[in-house]
């Protein structure tokens, strides 16, 4: 029993981290259609980011987490402005594109700093673990969960409650028709790939203290967070949400009854299965047109 | 695997400094295959046929050298492999410079048995490696009266082991016997650390983990812990801090040197050590073979011998990893061992003819 | 007994209901025009009919076999052909090949296999000259003007050559002489065909209807001749206007 | 005929006199350089095979690895039966005593020539059974067959027991074909390759301009209207699916014979992704375009990391993006462009005072839906 | 002064020019109906005017600024409130979210409705909170309407506004339409099918046939012999 629990809050923990990831890839794809297989990159890049702001400024990371994320927004902001505004509803072709941007960030990357795994130093004031019972869950983990919770519930009110967000609303059900009443779609395109490309970089930091940073790093986790994308439905928050929490708990149980890699077969089966049988996602929008 | 390339680019460089060899410079043609079999296959063949070499330098997983092999065996070249493997193979064409398993786990296994327990928890990554380094380390327990309380593979770069964790957790063994490599390594260690888990009384030894692998763990996360390789940075001898202070002289001060790296440079010397054996007309691959077995070096961490199969006797340690990054050797094998690849299989043994089954 | 008969079809849109109870018999042979406001329930009783969409409840007999469970190619091949109201042609295809496309005797994958070629030619550049497009064979049917991709898919129903062919606005966008052509191709199919026409000109649909039937919100609201619907108060209120 | 199929054939007889004679005169004929082209050659039969689905019928298939894969698997198999005397080598290291079953028909070759090529048909075929059955279209099926992939590559490196897990199969026999021992470095085989490749393009070709390539160009477009004129659209993609994944598997044969091994590595997605790449360069409309696209691409990147050893995968990343960005379509539409602009040309030559191209355009917002 | 003016402007889609050395100029609070048949280019003539075709050639002046390079967004803020054919209302906004929309294309900032749109309009106050979408045709384009009005224009064009509406809603509109020039000194330009409102409402017309200018000139006009060969096919 107290397996299941770790192993529950094991799950939890992966969704979140799973959830930022997916937050901003769900954004870019619900907006502007762009499947964006760089954004593990751009996750590649907030943990590089983290990791120099920590050699070179010795910010920890919850000091380096704002600086993660405007670095990588940049750097964001930069490819939409110079590659991905130019293939705005050709999903497949974004798919190569963005591919191809991954490859080149990676390798400058492994070029400009190494191949090597890289050490982040976590926060030494969420050292340490919650003990309830034979249940333990680490502060750092309890940390991201909430974490995300915050950027989960700050995103949704970015995109319902300010102009910016309907703006950006507009723009995605009616690009032509935006313009006519003063909305520069462009710059609002430009600004929400740069938002999603830093909560990537935000993930990335947020990884830094649990994984390896290497350049590698993202390439297997933008295949989950897109998995997820597209279980929750397109461009719904809620639902990428749900899909995050539910790929990483059908995770942690499998794992916990079968093994890590078996788990993550069947895991991919019920995706699979999900897709098919309801390719609109959990939460489908349904409006009349 | 960069590392492997500096460390062989050194010595290299060094043998090019002091002359070369036969009064000629040796030439590295560097090929970058990104870790990839199907690409190390093809740049190894384009080494050996096109570029004509007689001996390729390199690779770290057993798959690349898997890749590299049919090539090799076909063209009868050399190829140089440094690091530490699960034995169970007797290429002709192969100098395997790094352990295999009854270098490292002879000395490991009863020490571990003995300091902490019985009860092994095996976690490794789902390969050939650790799959075979657990079947010797099985043959040993079995003579020692350890148990298995658990064998585990996780895939090749896996980084979440929060359920590996909680099954420890709840099994609690006395040794965690680690074949994780690499990345997923680097993310078990710092996992394993979080989890407040006391190395004092459930250890992970590895046989994988290396100073590499513990720069990017961080030193609090990795210390107190064990690996068992032939050779620790911090390993005292005159060889090795002439070897450690001329690579971080060229490579950075934080570069670091391990037991992979170190193959990697003793072996460009075994090389040179054959060469210089051969009269310079007479160099092909099979040449150098023949004249590299019997030859000793003082390498970084102890004068090391090629055996008629191929394989390098050396000298293995125990080292419990330190706050700072570096293992403190805490036990040293009193004698150099020699390599049995096919230790954990009765009958079978590699010999200077190859394969021979009983 | 009708070729098509309709009882009792309804259809739901998340709480709308865009067919209501409808009834409707047609006769082999006859060109039926389906007039009605905006959001009659025009379109959506074709889509009932062809099977694009699925009828909340109801039945629908084509030839005595009834549709509902029927997918969309099974009742194309059971002699049913549509023309949507945005006209549904390949624009990538080139207006030949569209009508390869539509030369759909034999649908089946394997015959299509085995199949070099592009068809019957003959009989796609009769279909062309009859509707005028034979020039433009090797165009792109996105390279067409509205009022030519109008009749290349009218050129398509033709070869595909259906007992029943539904058609949704067929002359919308055409100029009046191509009107008054369409009209008389229509009314050269009648006999061998059956035809029924969502249309909103009433010029045209005096030309071609043996029988009106008008629907409102759903549900038929009359049914009649040419003259009678023209004459009848409710449809003049709901529709026609004064 | 039509100008379509006769360009075809013109660009096939042309490709047909490259590889059959052009490549092996300026190899001097020598082993070495043929089998490095051959391994060319076998990818661009995966390539072409990738084109006839996504290029025909719009469905991107991200699974093709898998039945590349597959394919690779069967000939290995067969290799190694025939390497090893009794059990495979590494059966012993996963503690496996007797032949799995499923190993035991891969003793004879023609099962395994066929195996090759049925297996990969039937995996394609279920997966698109069951995708196009619920009308799954466009990104989804690139996501399922993506999400396909990577639990099959997890599965085969999982059954280290039956598959050689992460090191694939190797130490492979020379195949032995109707008493020909196949030597890899011969010219011979290089011609073997070619002959495949001409042999696969020749079913694409056949394929695009039968009636079942139009209506699968019709689907890609409407498939939705295609339903209305009685086509089961979904057994026309399903069928598609299986003449792409049986060619994949064929290519993939050929693979192993190349590299003398098979590796979970060919089932990888970045392995998948890079064969969409080779399309997107080539020309996802033409097999041949497709074909040339992979040979291009993998010449290039034999070529770039000779010279540049680190830098090379920075560069075919740009490259890729610059492919995509500015030749949407490929070489082949860069091609089609040309000659479209060459006749255009040569037009408004001939009726040169009617036309009057306004001067002098002021670029505009790009507007609209 | 003309608050628009337009001199020999070409307006492509890809390569091919639909709208062909078209040239007209509008007074401050005139109302000038565009006629045509279907597919002349009256359409394509609004969206040049709100720059959403693919290329325009020519000289296009507002307020005596020439705008022909300007983005649509830049040239909505200047004040040209476009109601498009079809609509094009965002389905999934409710109808509040709607009409703020074309709050954005205030300079002022100003980001609420004005009152008076209620009163022209009071469907639209019942109907606040609904979505878009799920309006009627009617209702649609009342919302359309009051949308661009948010944006406090200086002048309205609109696109065939009573296309597809029942009678007597095109009536309440027609009337909003001339209350709005009349009274609240709007400069508008309606495209229009229907001959009687067009001769009722606009001061002058212009009309396209082909792509080009067939005709132009005050509302008298407007014959029925003009009508007759322009407008009828
Ligand atoms: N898929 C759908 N989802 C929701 N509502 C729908 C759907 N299809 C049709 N409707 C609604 O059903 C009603 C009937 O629509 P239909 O298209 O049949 O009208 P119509 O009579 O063809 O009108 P028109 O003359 O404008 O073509 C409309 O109110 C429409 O909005
Ligand atoms: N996006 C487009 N791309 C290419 N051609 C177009 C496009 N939109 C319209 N056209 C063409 O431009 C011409 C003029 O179209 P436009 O919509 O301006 O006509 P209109 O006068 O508004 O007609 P209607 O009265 O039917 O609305 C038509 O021939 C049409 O086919
Ligand atoms: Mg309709
Ligand atoms: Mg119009």
């Amino acid at each position: 029993m107290d397996v299941l629990f770790n192993q529950l809050f094991s799950g939890l923990s992966m969704a979140s981290i799973l959830l930022v990831i997916a937050l901003g890839l769900a954004i870019i794809y619900g907006s502007m259609g762009v499947i964006n297989l760089a954004h593990g990159e751009f996750v590649m890049l907030g943990a590089y980011a983290t990791w120099a702001m920590q050699t070179y400024f010795g910010f920890s990371i919850l000091v380096a987490l704002p600086f993660v994320f405007l670095a990588v927004a940049l750097v964001g902001w930069i490819i939409e402005l110079v590659i991905v505004r130019r293939l705005y509803r050709r999903p497949l072709d974004t798919i190569l594109a963005t591919w191809g941007i991954g490859i080149i960030l990676q390798q400058a990357v492994r070029l400009g700093i190494g191949a090597e795994s890289r050490f982040v130093k976590g926060p030494g004031i969420l050292d340490g673990n919650v003990v309830i019972g034979n249940v333990v869950m680490s502060n750092y983990r309890i940390f991201v969960i909430l974490f995300s919770i915050g950027v989960l519930a700050a995103t949704w009110a970015l995109m319902t409650k300010t102009e910016f967000g309907m703006k950006l609303r507009a723009v995605i059900q009616n690009r032509g028709i935006s313009e006519c009443y003063g909305i520069e779609a462009s710059r609002v395109y430009s600004l929400t790939f740069a938002y999603g490309a830093g909560l990537a970089g935000i993930a990335g930091a947020l990884i830094t203290p649990l994984y390896s940073t290497i350049p590698t790093m993202g390439t297997s986790l933008v295949v989950d967070a897109f998995l997820v994308v597209i279980v929750g439905g397109l461009g719904s928050l809620i639902g990428a949400a749900a899909a995050a929490v539910m790929i990483g708990e059908v995770t942690a149980v499998f794992s916990m009854v079968m093994n890590d890699t078996l788990g993550r077969i069947a895991v991919l089966g019920c995706i699979i299965l999900l897709i098919r049988f309801r390719p609109r996602g959990l939460f489908p929008e349904t409006v009349r047109r | 695997e960069s590392t492997l390339h500096d460390a062989a680019q050194m010595a290299i460089e060094e043998i090019n400094a002091a002359g070369g060899v036969h009064g000629m410079k040796l030439e590295p043609i560097v090929e970058d295959p990104a870790s990839d079999p199907a690409t190390y296959a093809d740049r190894a063949r384009r080494l050996m046929i096109r570029d004509k070499c007689v001996s390729v330098f390199g690779s770290y997983t057993s798959a690349s050298r898997q890749a590299v092999l049919p090539v090799t065996e076909s063209r009868k070249n050399l190829y140089w492999y440094p690091t530490l493997y699960e034995g169970r193979e007797c290429s002709r064409n192969v100098m395997y410079g790094g352990a295999v398993p009854n270098q490292q786990q002879d000395l490991l296994i009863p020490w571990a048995l003995e300091k902490f327990g019985p009860r092994f928890y095996m976690i490794g990554n789902n390969y050939v490696y650790p799959k075979e380094e657990n079947n010797y380390c099985k043959t040993l327990l079995e003579k020692l009266g350890g148990t298995v309380v658990n064998e585990e593979y996780v895939p090749l770069g896996h980084s979440d082991f929060a359920s590996v964790i909680n099954r420890i957790r709840a099994e609690k063994p006395d040794v965690i016997f680690s074949t994780v490599v690499g990345d997923s390594d680097v993310a078990f260690a710092r996992q394993y650390h979080a989890a407040e888990f006391d190395p004092a009384d459930m250890p992970v030894v590895s046989l994988t983990r290396s100073e590499v692998e513990v720069k990017a763990i961080g030193g609090e996360a990795a210390a107190g812990h064990y690996s068992s390789a032939p050779y620790f940075m911090g390993h005292d001898t005159p060889e090795n801090k002439k070897f450690v202070e001329a690579y971080q002289k060229k490579y950075g001060a934080d570069a670091v040197t391990h037991f992979v790296n170190e193959a990697a440079y003793f072996q460009v010397y075994q090389f040179k050590a054959a060469l210089e054996k051969l009269d310079p007309s007479q160099i092909t691959p099979e040449a150098i073979r023949d004249a590299a077995v019997g030859i000793t070096l003082n390498a970084p961490q102890g004068e090391v011998l090629i055996d008629e199969n191929l394989h390098t006797h050396l000298w293995p340690k125990i080292g419990q990893w330190q706050a700072d990054g570096q293992a403190k050797v805490i036990v040293d094998s009193a004698e150099r061992v020699a390599p049995k690849p096919y230790a954990a299989y009765e009958g079978q043994s590699c010999t200077g003819q190859g394969l021979v089954k009983a | 007994m009708a070729q098509l008969q309709i009882q009792n079809l309804h259809v739901e849109f998340g709480g709308l209901r865009a067919v209501d109870n409808l009834d409707l018999t047609v006769e082999e042979g006859e060109i039926l025009c389906l007039l009605g406001p905006n959001g009659a329930g025009k379109s959506t009783t074709l889509d009932l009919i062809c099977g694009k969409t699925q009828p909340t409840g109801g039945s629908i007999r084509f030839q005595g076999t009834e549709l509902s469970g029927l997918l969309e190619y099974e009742r194309a091949r059971c002699g049913i052909g549509r023309k949507f109201q945005v006209p549904s042609v390949y624009k990538e295809l080139t207006v030949a090949e569209n009508l390869s496309v539509a030369q759909s005797r034999h649908p089946g994958m394997w015959r299509a296999l085995f199949t070099f070629g592009r068809g019957d030619t003959a009989t796609q550049r009769r279909v062309l000259e009859r509707v005028g497009l034979a020039e433009k064979a090797g165009v792109k049917a996105g390279n067409l003007s509205h009022g030519e991709t109008q009749w290349l898919e009218i050129a398509m129903l033709l070869t595909q050559d259906s007992q029943l062919i539904l058609m949704d606005e067929p002359t919308a966008g055409m100029t009046i002489q191509e009107t008054e052509k369409t009209a008389d191709l229509f009314r050269q199919l009648r006999g061998s065909h059956t035809l029924i026409i969502v249309e909103h000109d009433m010029s045209f649909v005096r030309r071609v209807a043996d029988r009106i039937v008008v629907m409102n919100r759903g549900a038929k609201l009359a049914e009649g001749s040419v003259e009678e619907i023209e004459n009848n108060a409710a449809v003049k209120t709901a529709y026609l206007g004064h | 005929m039509t100008r379509k199929l006769s360009y075809d054939l013109l660009a096939y007889a042309a490709f047909a006199a490259v590889i059959f004679w052009l490549v092996p005169t300026l190899y001097a004929y020598d082993g070495f350089e043929l089998n490095t082209f051959a391994r060319y050659l076998s990818l661009a039969i995966v390539a072409m095979a990738l084109a006839l689905s996504w290029g025909t019928a719009g469905l991107l298939n991200l699974g093709q690895a898998a039945t590349f894969g597959i394919g690779s698997y069967a000939m290995a198999m067969h290799l190694k039966l025939r390497a090893s005397d009794g059990l495979p080598d590494f059966m012993g290291w996963n503690n496996v005593d007797t032949l799995p079953w499923l190993w035991v028909p891969f003793e004879s070759l023609t099962f395994t020539l066929l195996a090759g090529l049925l297996l990969p048909a039937a995996v394609g075929g279920i997966i698109a059974i069951f995708m196009f059955r619920a009308r799954i279209a466009g990104v989804f099926v690139a996501v399922i067959t993506l999400a396909f992939l990577v639990a099959f590559q997890l599965l085969v490196i999982e059954q280290q027991g039956l598959t050689g897990g992460q090191n694939g199969l190797t130490g492979l026999a020379p195949l032995n074909l109707f008493g020909w021992s196949v030597d890899t470095y011969s010219v011979g085989f290089y011609y073997l390759v070619a002959a495949c490749l001409m042999a696969a393009l020749t079913i694409g070709i056949y394929v695009s301009h039968s009636k079942f390539g139009l209506i699968l160009r019709a689907i890609r477009e409407d498939a939705e209207r295609t339903r209305f004129f009685g086509y089961n659209v979904s057994s026309f993609e399903t069928m598609v699916f299986c003449i792409s994944a049986a060619l994949a598997g064929w290519a993939g044969m050929l693979y192993t014979l190349v590299l003398e091994f098979a590796s979970p590595t060919y089932m990888s997605v970045s392995f998948s992704l890079a064969i969409v790449i080779w399309v997107a360069v080539g020309g996802r409309e033409s097999v041949i375009a497709a074909a040339i696209g992979a040979i291009i691409v993998n010449a290039l990147e034999g070529r770039l990391s000779d010279v540049f050893v680190e830098g090379w995968n920075l560069m075919l990343g740009v490259t890729f993006v610059l492919v995509v960005i500015f030749m949407p379509r490929g070489l082949f539409g860069l091609v089609t462009y040309l000659a479209g602009a060459g006749s255009r040309l040569r037009q408004s030559r001939q009726d040169s005072p009617k036309t009057s191209a306004p001067i002098g355009s002021a670029p505009h917002a790009q507007g609209g839906r | 002064m003309s608050i628009l003016h337009a001199e020999n402007l070409f307006s492509y889609y890809g390569k091919s020019p639909i709208l062909q050395d078209v040239s007209f100029s509008l007074k401050a609070g005139e109302f000038l109906s565009v006629l045509g048949r279907n597919g002349v280019g009256k359409t394509t003539l609004l969206k040049t005017i709100m720059g959403l075709t693919d290329r325009c050639e020519g000289r296009l002046e507002f307020d005596g600024a020439d705008i022909s390079g300007r983005s649509t967004p830049e040239r909505a803020r200047l004040g040209i409130g476009y109601i498009p054919q079809g609509r094009e209302i965002i389905p999934r906004f409710t109808v509040e979210e709607n009409i703020i929309m074309g709050c954005y294309a205030r300079t002022d900032g100003k980001r609420e409705i004005p009152d008076y749109l209620f009163e022209m309009f009071p469907i639209l106050r019942e109907f606040l909170t609904r979505r878009g979408g799920d309006l009627s045709g009617g209702q649609q384009q009342q919302l359309a309407i009051a949308r661009a009005l948010a944006m406090d224009p200086k002048i309205l064009i609109l696109d065939e506004p009573t296309e597809g509406i029942q009678p007597n809603i095109v009536r309440q509109i027609e009337d909003a339409i001339v209350h709005l020039n009349r009274e609240r000194g709007l400069a508008v330009i309606l495209v229009e099918q229907n001959i009687p409102f067009a001769r009722k409402a606009s001061d002058r017309f212009v009309v396209l046939d082909k792509g080009a200018v067939a005709m132009a000139g005050h509302k008298d006009e407007l014959t029925d012999a003009v009508v007759e060969k322009h407008m009828t096919f």
